[in-house]
């Protein structure tokens, strides 16, 4: 079975992100006066291939641990769909 | 003795291994590029992990790098004491691996920045300082994007509590100030070693700071402290009988 | 099959057409329109530049490789050559100046791998629209203009960064200059040089009937179709639909792509390598196999794609990045394949070399074109349109500037000047590339005139500079091509090196209007005039035309790189004076009030016009006596009078020094101190000497038929 | 009222995506075979003020088009919802 999964990856809550502030401020001198904060992260839509939804969260959650985000400074959610059907679920 | 047996190892975009191995020459070192792919390191004396971009720095800089088959042979010769030096992207790939605490964030001013930078040498232990004396200025290149240390406070109270912090960027007069930080790295860290010092991650490149016609020859102070810590090691000395 | 397109949708006139249509002996099918709408569009074609170019000297004792190849080759002595090459991405970098950037690095340093050299180095020169409305006396930009050109600014500087870091080749000099004619058309040229052994210089000219041809690199994809016709194009108010998609540079695969070319150009199991470019696979095809005198027959179904149900026209156009065509001695593919296996590159063979020296694609089982790969590149139309001078030329070339001239130069001139948008320093830039890999960066950016790299092994040095004009192009475009090689001349020369090759880019506006054709034909023949009386030819180069926009064409912007050789580095001299150095000028004075035409000041003062000058002859003497000053050993320091003149020179010596100096300018300054002091008319140069040496410097000059003024000296504050 | 907002750009599609292609060799190295395809994007959390949903919804869409995505290369979406309470809505 094949599956989507949206992956989430943000910056630990107190860890700087002089992207993001420098976005915000981009914003503010655009016109946008209210934006008080902006927090940058990464998002990775992931394709493969998993018998079913329990094997395909834990695959996704493999992959976030070992590779697409460091635990020092980062963490991970994701949304998982099968494709072609539109069932959403949401892990952490 | 004989002349060190050093260990280059080569990801796939890796660059700094060209310049390490014309440094060898100058110190007569006997170099040899490992590529990542391998999983024999060769019985060097010393392993380098340089700079560059191991696989394009996507995501993040050395995640993809860490579990290339070379990294096991690293990780297990680290952990036997064996002197390893991780120099800008290597010091990114170490920290991935957790050989080295902490993590390197992209630059708090979001550019690359390439330049010579003043550094303060706080410790003079192990393999690859001790040609240089504590409390002295140096000045090697930098050359990176995402060279901004990081890690919790309690991780680098650890490491100033046990002399780990062992290079900090630093104005010309040796004074570490803000202004002096060309990345935002917290405590203006710019080089650790590990619990049993041998292994250095450091965001410079001593390699460039080898010759007076390119720059500066401190870095070549910096490498050449190898060949003294080797001869200083029993063990070592022994094997190479 | 495609969907038929008419002959506009490929940018062929009717007569062009049938220009396709005699050379084929038929109608074209789609396919084939759509692979000679790529070949002979500007871009591809030179068609209203070639004509010109033959005016330019390319030949010479040292020139390994002239034009024609994908960069020039010139012997730099021990056995070695240097290779080089600059071009433009103006306008993808105008729609998405970071990956338009970063692309146009990768193609130039594909052209130096390809041709079996090793990169070393790369220069970049930029024009940008001003980024505030405050710095644009032309009055010409809005605050929303300002904006757009910051914007260009940031993602083109970081997209040259992001590339050429990543790669791991040092980005050692360029330039770059700010005028409103480049609002919403910013130029982007990057050069890049590379150092390759005699023997392993490999050409793009398939040989062999039977040969294989492998294509090696990224997967294609539909990036940037009709990217060549984009290109050839003006930025018009359409531009949104014409645009090709954004093609994405991966430096991280070029760099396996660069070291795998050149492991292999060391075998010879390797006949000839072309990187994919401009036209994508169509182009490559075309040009190894014209140049071979043989042809090539694929399958465009062994093509790798990334995405499904390309079209054959997609496949033969694609402009995918990081792609290259290897032609591989028959039975050899096994070896060659394991190389690229090596370095985790995918190569798929997709055809052989033919005899019939046609260019052959299957897709499908069926043949969907067939092509004489001449008829697509030799055979491309040329044109000599119409020239005529802008209609108020004479006009503004009558401004008489003397009352400008003629002011008392004041401190608060020189600190606007040195702080002005053109002049100010270029840290901010620089700093951002890494200059220093390789170990090789000598004098890097900011430390010279010119880029000095070792070359290890030898006692050799090579300097490098990549210089345009400025805006004497508006007032004289024949001058502004001679100005651009004199300048790139007296860079390197300052540096103690010899000239000993060029390059040029060719950025101007559409060759379909008088002025624009009349710009390009006077700063060529410019250009061409300059090289001879040095006696260094030019041995590669790229035109880009069309680089308007609704509000007016650009700037006629020649750039011109240059590669010095400096046989002992050792007597390499710096951009510095030291206390007690006498400071003298060389070169002819420029104490006339024409002086400042085209210059800062008389920018800033809104005075557009009047007649610039330059004598050519004196300031190729004058290059050859820097050479032998820095052979004897007679020059402490040395740097030209560029932006802001003698002023702004001076300063920039102070500083780079830390140390000041007390000068006086000769009588013959005194009628017209401003356009003494800030006149920026080339060919002179601010020389440091020890006292000691001082009678000889002046011999040496006078000998060289060299005017020179002693104008102080270093250190008395 | 305050609003915080979550931005997804992406890739067009066609687009080339070394970085997505990358991270999937990478997982596959690792042992997650079945992974077809990886598209990386951006993943922006916005703070700022407005009104109510309509001005809020509309100044997103603003910023998008200004600045947090290049629409010759990537799309953006995203997902609104007023601080201190769960409603959700996605928009386009
Ligand atoms: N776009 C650029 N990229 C890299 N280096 C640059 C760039 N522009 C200027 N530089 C470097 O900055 C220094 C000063 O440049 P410039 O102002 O053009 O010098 P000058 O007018 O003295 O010849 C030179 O070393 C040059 O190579
Ligand atoms: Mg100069």
């Amino acid at each position: 079975m094949r599956w989507q999964a949206d992956v989430h990856v943000r910056l630990r809550p107190g860890i700087a992100d002089p992207e993001g502030q420098t976005i915000a401020r981009g914003l503010r001198s655009l016109g946008f006066e209210t934006v008080s904060d902006v927090r940058a992260g990464k998002l990775l839509r992931l394709a493969f291939e998993a018998p079913e939804r329990i094997s395909a969260e834990a695959a996704v959650a493999e992959m976030c641990r070992r590779l697409l985000a460091n635990p020092v400074m980062e963490t991970a959610d994701w949304e998982l769909r099968a494709e072609e059907t539109t069932a959403v679920g949401v892990g952490a | 003795m004989s002349r060190p047996r050093v260990a280059v190892v080569v990801f796939p975009g890796t660059w700094s291994d060209r310049d390490f191995m014309h440094v060898a020459g100058l110190l007569d070192w006997e170099a040899r590029r490992v590529w990542h792919l391998d999983t024999d390191l060769g019985d060097p004396d010393a392993v380098v992990l340089p700079g560059g971009f191991a696989h394009g720095d996507y995501l993040r800089t050395g995640a993809i790098a860490r579990f290339s088959p070379v990294m096991r042979a690293v990780e297990s010769f680290a952990a036997a004491g064996g002197a390893v030096l991780g120099s800008c992207n290597g010091f990114q790939v170490l920290t991935e691996a957790g050989t080295l605490p902490g993590v390197l964030l992209r630059n708090d001013h979001l550019e690359f920045r390439c330049d010579w930078q003043p550094l303060r040498v706080e410790r003079n232990t192990g393999p690859w300082l001790g040609g240089l004396s504590e409390g002295e200025t140096i000045s090697l290149p930098i050359s990176h994007g995402e060279g901004r240390y990081y890690a919790e406070a309690a991780v680098l109270d650890e490491l100033e509590a046990s002399g780990r912090v062992v290079l900090r960027y630093a104005d010309a007069s040796g004074a570490v100030v803000p202004e002096a930080n060309p990345n935002g790295s917290l405590r203006s860290i710019a080089g650790i070693v590990n619990e049993r010092g041998n292994v250095l991650g450091l965001m410079p490149h001593p390699e460039r700071a080898a010759e007076a016609e390119v720059g500066g020859t401190d870095g070549l102070r910096l490498l050449r402290s190898l060949d003294a810590w080797l001869v200083a090691q029993p063990a070592l000395a022994e094997r190479r009988l | 099959m495609t969907i038929a397109a008419p002959a506009e949708r490929h940018g062929l006139t009717e007569a062009e057409y049938e220009r396709v249509v005699a050379a084929l002996g038929r109608e074209p099918n789609p396919v084939e329109l759509g692979m000679f709408g790529a070949m002979w569009s500007e871009h591809c074609a030179y068609k209203h530049s070639r004509p010109l170019l033959g005016l330019l000297p390319t030949r010479g004792e040292r020139v390994l490789v002239g034009p024609g190849e994908n960069a020039g080759a010139i012997d730099i002595g021990d056995g070695l050559a240097v290779v080089f090459k600059v071009e433009s991405h103006n306008h993808p970098s105008a729609v998405e100046p970071y990956q338009g950037a970063a692309t146009g690095v990768g193609g130039i340093i594909r052209d130096i791998f390809t041709m079996g050299a090793r990169p070393i180095a790369l220069l970049n020169s930029l024009r940008f629209g001003p980024l505030d409305p405050l710095e644009d006396a032309s009055g010409r930009t809005d605050a929303a203009a300002a904006t757009r050109n910051r914007y260009l600014l940031g993602g083109v500087v970081a997209g040259i960064a992001g590339y050429g870091n990543c790669i791991g080749i040092p980005d050692v000099g360029g330039e770059i200059g700010f005028d409103a004619s480049y609002n919403g058309n910013p130029l982007v040229n990057a050069m890049c040089v590379g150092i390759a052994r005699h023997d392993e210089i490999t050409l793009a000219r398939a040989a062999g009937p039977g040969n294989a041809l492998l294509l090696v690199g990224a997967s294609t994809g539909r990036d940037g179709i009709q990217g060549a016709s984009f290109a050839s194009a003006s930025l018009g108010e359409d531009r949104d639909e014409r645009r090709p998609a954004v093609q994405v540079g991966n430096p991280f695969l070029e760099k396996l792509l660069m070291e795998a070319c050149l492991e292999l150009s060391r075998s010879d199991a390797v006949v000839a390598m072309q990187d994919l470019g401009a036209a994508g696979l169509t182009c490559a095809l075309a040009e190894v196999s014209a140049r071979g005198g043989c042809g090539a027959e694929v399958d465009l179904d062994l093509v790798p794609r990334r995405e499904p149900r390309m079209t054959p026209y997609e496949v033969l156009l694609s402009e995918s990045q990081e792609r290259m065509l290897i032609v591989v001695r028959a039975g050899r593919e096994a070896e060659v394949r394991a190389t690229f296996d090596r370095y985790e590159l995918h190569a798929a063979t997709i055809g052989r070399v033919i005899a019939e020296p046609v260019v052959r694609a299957r897709f499908a089982g069926s043949v969907v074109c067939e092509v004489p790969g001449r008829a697509l590149t030799n055979d491309a139309p040329r044109y000599t349109p119409p020239a005529a001078p802008p209609a108020d030329l004479a006009v503004r070339r009558g401004e008489r500037l003397d009352d400008l001239a003629a002011q008392i130069p004041s401190a608060s001139t020189l600190l606007e000047l040195l702080a002005s948008p053109n002049a100010r320093s270029r840290r901010p830039i620089w700093r951002r590339y890494d200059h220093m890999n390789g170990t090789n960066t000598v004098v890097g950016p900011g430390a010279g005139d010119a880029a000095l790299l070792r070359v290890k092994g030898t006692s050799v040095a090579i300097a490098l500079a990549l210089d345009g004009p400025g805006r004497i192009g508006a007032l004289d475009p024949r001058l502004a091509g001679a100005a651009a090689v004199v300048e790139g001349a007296i860079n390197v020369a300052c540096s103690g090196a010899a000239p000993i090759g060029f390059t040029n880019c060719l950025n101007f506006a559409s060759p379909e209007e008088p002025a624009g054709y009349w710009q390009l034909a006077e700063a060529v023949a410019g250009m061409a005039e300059a090289c001879r009386t040095l006696g260094v030819p030019i041995v590669s180069g790229n035109v880009s035309l069309y680089n308007e926009t609704p509000d007016g064409p650009i700037l006629p912007t020649p750039v011109v790189g240059t590669v010095g050789l400096l046989r002992d580095r050792a007597g390499a001299v710096p951009m510095r004076w030291s206390a007690g150095d006498a400071i003298w000028l060389l070169g002819e004075p420029a104490w006339d009030a024409a002086a400042l035409s085209a210059s800062e000041l008389a920018w800033r003062r809104r005075r557009f016009g009047g007649e610039p000058q330059l004598d050519v002859g004196a300031a190729a003497r004058l290059v050859r006596l820097l050479g032998r000053l820095a052979a004897e050993r007679l020059a402490a320091g040395a740097h030209d009078a560029s932006v802001g003149g003698l002023g702004v020179a001076l300063a920039r010596l102070a500083i780079a020094s830390s140390l000041g100096a007390v000068v006086t300018l000769p009588p013959g300054a005194a009628p017209f101190p401003s356009a003494s002091l800030f006149g920026e008319r080339a060919g002179r140069v601010l020389v440091a000497v020890r006292p000691a040496v001082e009678a000889a410097l002046s011999a040496a000059a006078a000998e060289a038929g060299v005017a020179a003024f002693r104008l102080g000296s270093a250190g008395s504050d």
